[in-house]
């Protein structure tokens, strides 16, 4: 059984695949084993090494909400060998999947907060996860605020759920690309993240505010939240480092003395503050 | 005991040796079955590491063949070619690997014949040495 | 367990040799092999290397191989079938290892025991015995005794040996393995009288103060004018972290052909570039410095405070080896001195 | 020594360069590399039969680079690597100063990479007794002892690339073996993985490596590599007349041709 071999993964079937953007694709992926499946849970913030038997094994997170039983999803870049030979895979073949992985997102301890989410290209699927988890458990939260940018229309992922979201009345999306990304009947907004959130300006009063995106929107969107009044204890990102193992042994992920797999991926600013400048 | 069948890759410059291997079929000439070719635009291309990974993929012959000198449709690859297999042949004889299982041959787009007559003998003579067992018996040393 | 002190003659070495490989039990000794010393599978004393301070490869392979097979698939059309690989592996007694090394077990089980239990590596652990041997001569690169350890050290062995005067060995039996092989063949092993065990060994005053060492380390991280200086001759190759008994970083890598394939696990190196590189091209240990302080930050601060074990036990290997004669030893007790 | 430490200071107080690279008190009567960058430190320069290793390969090291304009200390191997490096547009005239320094120790001083040129044309190159004496050894070997002698060799390989690491001439910013679409090379250091690195490694050094052996030396677990490169290195003598590291814009046997190669193997 997988619990023997730390490194064996679960074998996964490929459900159904979504072309999200050039180069972006969402795997929905089942447990060929259905035991295995019943007795896998995790929590929102997770995340997983997906093998491509063959050619390897690629860290991303876990984009499904763990309130939705059965299956897992995965979104992923085509970027290197592993996804590669991932985006190549059809409907219906097999892959591999180690996890869950690293620490989560505190949702439970979040009751009667607003959340702030943002997100920049394809760094929504982490949040995406804890949206739809928070959605599944709405009643227990206050607000819900979701910034959402990318370069370019065609660059933004899952646009069959932002429409979802922009219809529901419980929560607050504003969509955003960057300018000069714009397509004629865009009706979101055009400008970067940051600029967008400023001009939002969500208020700061017991909210906790999500930031996920290429490190240059991180740098340029944390001192706008310092400026809205968020406390740095209330700002959570995630990091990413190259990562092999996912069990804290192979000895590769860490910033400092801590393991980005095991004592991350989820990060709140006060932590990062502390890192050394090595991430 | 099964007749053992040699695995014999080569690897062909798409311009003469290939247009060759072409007109030994459309002459209905007949040779050993056991070659799988594998078509490149050059001699020039034919890097050394393909070599390597045929060895390695469980072939017991290689055959290297393209233009003839002067011949080459980009002037000088097969030139470049001659000088690299110089060196490589050198190389993989101090090693030890056994060079009798590696030929070279400039067979033109007109020599049907010589590609069938040399395709034969080599399915003949890796036929004599048998299965190159001694590259094959490294694939499972050194992994605990 | 109470350390029983016997003594064993220096001719019943065949003996015992012969006995332990009638018990299904393969020994790994060091062997001469041109300049360098080897572990390697023996069956009598002759084979083992004489007079020599440390050998060139620890037995770190011995539980934990430079390629090893995590497990094996087999595609049949587009199912994949995963096979476990088989895990009875030969018990295995080390024979002649330093006391230095016997420590780095401990430092490696830290790693594979700590949250997540690494079940391949610990029986490879659990089937193999250390018959130790302590050090009557050291060389400059040697400071077991400045990182917790000593000539005559016995944490990590089953047995230890100490060659006294008459070339017989005193042997302390430290552990239930210990008594196992005792067992074995307890005829070679006599009452061993009062030994003065201290007399024997090498004589390896303290170098630095690992405690300060380790809490001045953090401090140290954004001195980068330091850890260029170090490490301006380091060429980035990975022999340190691969000759190192405590190194336990590993990469997995994945080789199939058309039928099915493997996931191997081999060693790997902080000192190589892509350890860290991200496939978006960033790297957040660009530069050898950089590499250069996770190596020294992880042995000496980040192992210990994660896992309360040192991530070196002074074998000196490192320093012996380097092709640009980068002295850990020597960079230790210099930054041991900065800004003091 | 002293010739050298008086040179080395002069260089330093003109601001000539911003750095000598030479060879320093190492550890148990090693020599180490070291980097002067302050006219009073010239004393730890030292020179003798220690100083061994190549010095060039620091010659294109991003941190030393950063450090400077450089002055290296340069035995005949050193001369032979920067004419190498030169002749593959690695380094230029006006770069570096070199500090030559004869069979006999003496300091040779050259005004620019021609005067290396024909310095090193009069120098003879001799194999050491212990690889003339090995590759005896392995020419009287057949082919299939040849391939267990290799074999045992590299069984012996750990991958920590310090053959690679080691080398002035291997200066790739992603060597082939650090790239995975395709994987060409195994990473494992298993026996095919080994070969077929080995193989790689001298095949991409041929008719560039300058025999400096400090492959060999550097290899923890004793492989004679440096074999390799000296076995191809006369071959490739032989075959086109061609040496590397001879000329300030030499040629590349493997970059070149001509009509008249011989050889007695292609059908």
């Amino acid at each position: 059984m997988s619990e023997l071999n730390i490194y064996k993964p679960y074998l996964m079937r490929i459900e159904k695949i979504i072309d999200e953007a050039p180069g972006i694709k969402t795997f929905r992926l089942l447990f060929v084993n259905e035991e295995e499946g019943k007795n896998f849970s995790f929590k929102a913030g997770q995340f997983g090494e997906y093998s491509v038997f063959g050619e390897g094994e690629c860290t991303f997170c876990i984009a499904s909400s763990p309130t939705r039983k059965g299956y897992i999803e995965c979104t992923f870049r085509q970027a290197g060998r592993v996804t590669t030979a991932l985006a190549n895979r059809e409907v219906g073949e097999i892959i591999g999947f180690r996890g869950p992985y690293g620490n989560i997102f505190p949702l439970e301890s979040w009751e009667k907060k607003s959340l702030l989410f943002i997100a920049g290209g394809i760094a929504l699927p982490p949040l995406r996860c804890v949206i739809w988890n928070a959605l599944d458990w709405r009643e227990r939260f206050k607000d819900i605020t979701i910034i959402y940018g990318a370069r370019t229309v065609a660059d933004l992922v899952y646009k069959y759920e932002l429409e979802e979201w922009s219809k529901r009345g419980d929560l607050k999306l504003i969509t955003t690309v960057d300018p000069g990304g714009e397509t004629p009947d865009w009706k979101g907004e055009i400008g970067f993240v940051p600029t967008v959130l400023e001009k939002a300006s969500p208020s700061s009063e017991n909210t906790i505010a999500l930031v996920c995106g290429p490190p240059i929107m991180i740098k340029l969107t944390l001192p706008v939240l310092a400026k809205l009044g968020f406390k740095p204890e209330d700002t959570f990102t995630t990091l990413e480092n190259r990562m092999k193992c996912g069990l804290g042994k192979c000895g590769r992920c860490n910033v400092g003395k801590f393991y980005v797999c095991k004592d991350g991926p989820v990060f709140t600013l006060a932590q990062l503050n502390t890192l050394p400048a090595e991430y | 005991m099964s007749e053992f069948e040699p695995k014999i890759v080569a690897f062909v410059c798409n311009w003469c040796t290939y247009a060759g291997a072409d007109l030994t079929g459309t002459s209905r000439i007949k040779y050993a079955p056991n070659v799988r070719m594998i078509r490149l635009p050059c001699t020039g291309r034919i890097d050394f590491m393909l070599l390597l990974k045929a060895f390695d993929q469980g072939a017991d012959g290689i055959i290297v063949s393209g233009c003839h000198p002067n011949d080459c449709h980009y002037t000088a690859g097969n030139f470049h070619a001659r000088r690299r297999w110089i060196v490589f042949r050198s190389l993989l004889d101090f090693l030890g690997i056994d060079t009798r299982r590696v030929y070279f041959a400039w067979v033109s787009a007109a020599e049907g014949a010589k590609w069938a007559e040399l395709v034969n003998l080599v399915a003949e003579e890796i036929q004599k040495l048998g299965p190159y067992d001694e590259y094959k018996n490294l694939m499972s040393r050194g992994i605990e | 367990m109470e350390i029983e002190r016997k003594l064993l003659k220096k001719g019943s070495l065949g003996k015992l040799f012969e006995k332990i490989t009638a018990s299904g039990r393969r020994i790994l000794a060091p062997v001469q092999d041109g300049e360098n010393i080897f572990f390697k599978e023996v069956c009598s004393p002759e084979e083992v290397a004489k007079d020599y301070i440390q050998t060139t490869l620890s037995a770190k392979s011995a539980v934990f191989p430079a390629c090893e097979k995590l497990f094996e698939y087999k595609f049949e059309g587009r199912e994949v079938k995963i096979e476990d690989r088989d895990l009875n592996f030969k018990p295995t007694v080390i024979f002649g290892l330093r006391p230095c090394d016997a420590r780095s077990f401990s430092a490696l089980n830290a790693v594979f025991s700590w949250d997540y239990q690494d079940e391949l590596f610990k029986k490879r652990l659990e089937r193999t015995a250390v018959i130790g041997l302590s050090c009557g001569k050291a060389d400059e690169y040697c400071f077991c005794t400045s990182v917790g350890g000593g000539p005559g050290d016995s944490q990590g062995s089953d047995i230890l040996l100490t060659q006294i005067g008459s070339g017989d060995y005193l042997a302390e039996v430290i552990t239930e393995k210990g008594k196992e092989l005792v067992a074995i063949s307890p005829e070679l092993f006599e009452p061993a009288g009062d030994q003065d065990k201290e007399k024997y060994l090498a004589k390896l005053p303290k170098q630095f103060e690992l405690k300060a060492l380790s809490e001045k380390l953090p401090g140290l991280f954004n001195n980068t004018e330091l850890w260029i200086e170090q490490s301006l001759r380091c060429l980035g190759c990975g022999a340190c972290a691969f000759v190192c008994p405590a190194c336990v970083c590993f990469d997995i890598q994945d080789e199939a052909k058309r039928d099915g394939g493997v996931r191997l696990r081999c060693w790997d190196s902080c000192g190589f570039s892509l350890f860290t590189l991200h496939t978006s091209g960033h790297n957040p240990r660009e530069v050898q410095n950089q590499r250069w302080r996770q190596r020294v930050m992880h042995k000496f601060s980040y192992f210990n405070d994660r896992l309360g074990v040192i991530g070196c036990v002074g074998c000196g290997r490192c320093s012996r080896i380097c092709p640009a004669d980068m002295n850990l030893l020597e960079h230790l007790k210099a930054i041991a001195e900065a800004g003091k | 020594m002293e010739e050298l430490r008086k040179k080395a200071r002069e260089l330093l107080e003109s601001q000539a360069v911003k750095v000598i690279i030479g060879y320093g008190k190492g550890s148990s009567d090693q020599a180490r590399t070291v980097f002067i960058r302050k006219p009073e430190a010239v004393d730890k320069l030292i020179q003798d039969e220690s100083c061994v290793q190549n010095l060039a390969v620091y010659l294109l090291k991003p941190e030393v680079k950063a450090l400077g304009k450089p002055a290296i200390v340069a035995k005949p191997a050193v001369l032979r690597t920067i004419l190498q490096l030169a002749s593959e547009n690695q380094i230029k005239d006006g770069e570096l100063v070199v500090l030559g320094i004869s069979p006999d120790n003496k300091l040779i001083e050259f005004p620019d990479l021609k005067a290396v040129e024909d310095y090193v044309s009069g120098l003879s190159f001799e194999y050491s007794d212990a690889d003339k004496a090995l590759l005896e050894k392995l020419e009287k070997m057949d082919r299939a002892e040849r391939f267990k002698f290799w074999q045992e060799q590299f069984s012996k390989c750990i991958k920590c690339y310090a053959c690679r690491a080691s080398c002035p001439l291997c200066y790739c910013s992603r060597c082939v073996v650090e790239c995975n679409q395709p994987q060409w090379i195994p990473v494992a250091p298993h026996q095919v993985g080994n070969l077929e690195w080995h193989i790689v490694r001298a095949m991409h050094l041929a008719g560039r490596c300058v025999n400096c052996g400090d492959c060999g030396r550097a290899c923890p677990v004793g492989i004679p590599v440096h074999l390799l490169g000296e076995k191809l290195a006369e071959e490739i003598f032989k075959s086109f007349g061609l040496k590397s590291g001879t000329k300030v814009q030499g040629e590349y046997a493997l970059g070149s041709w001509k009509l008249e190669d011989k050889e007695d193997f292609i059908r």
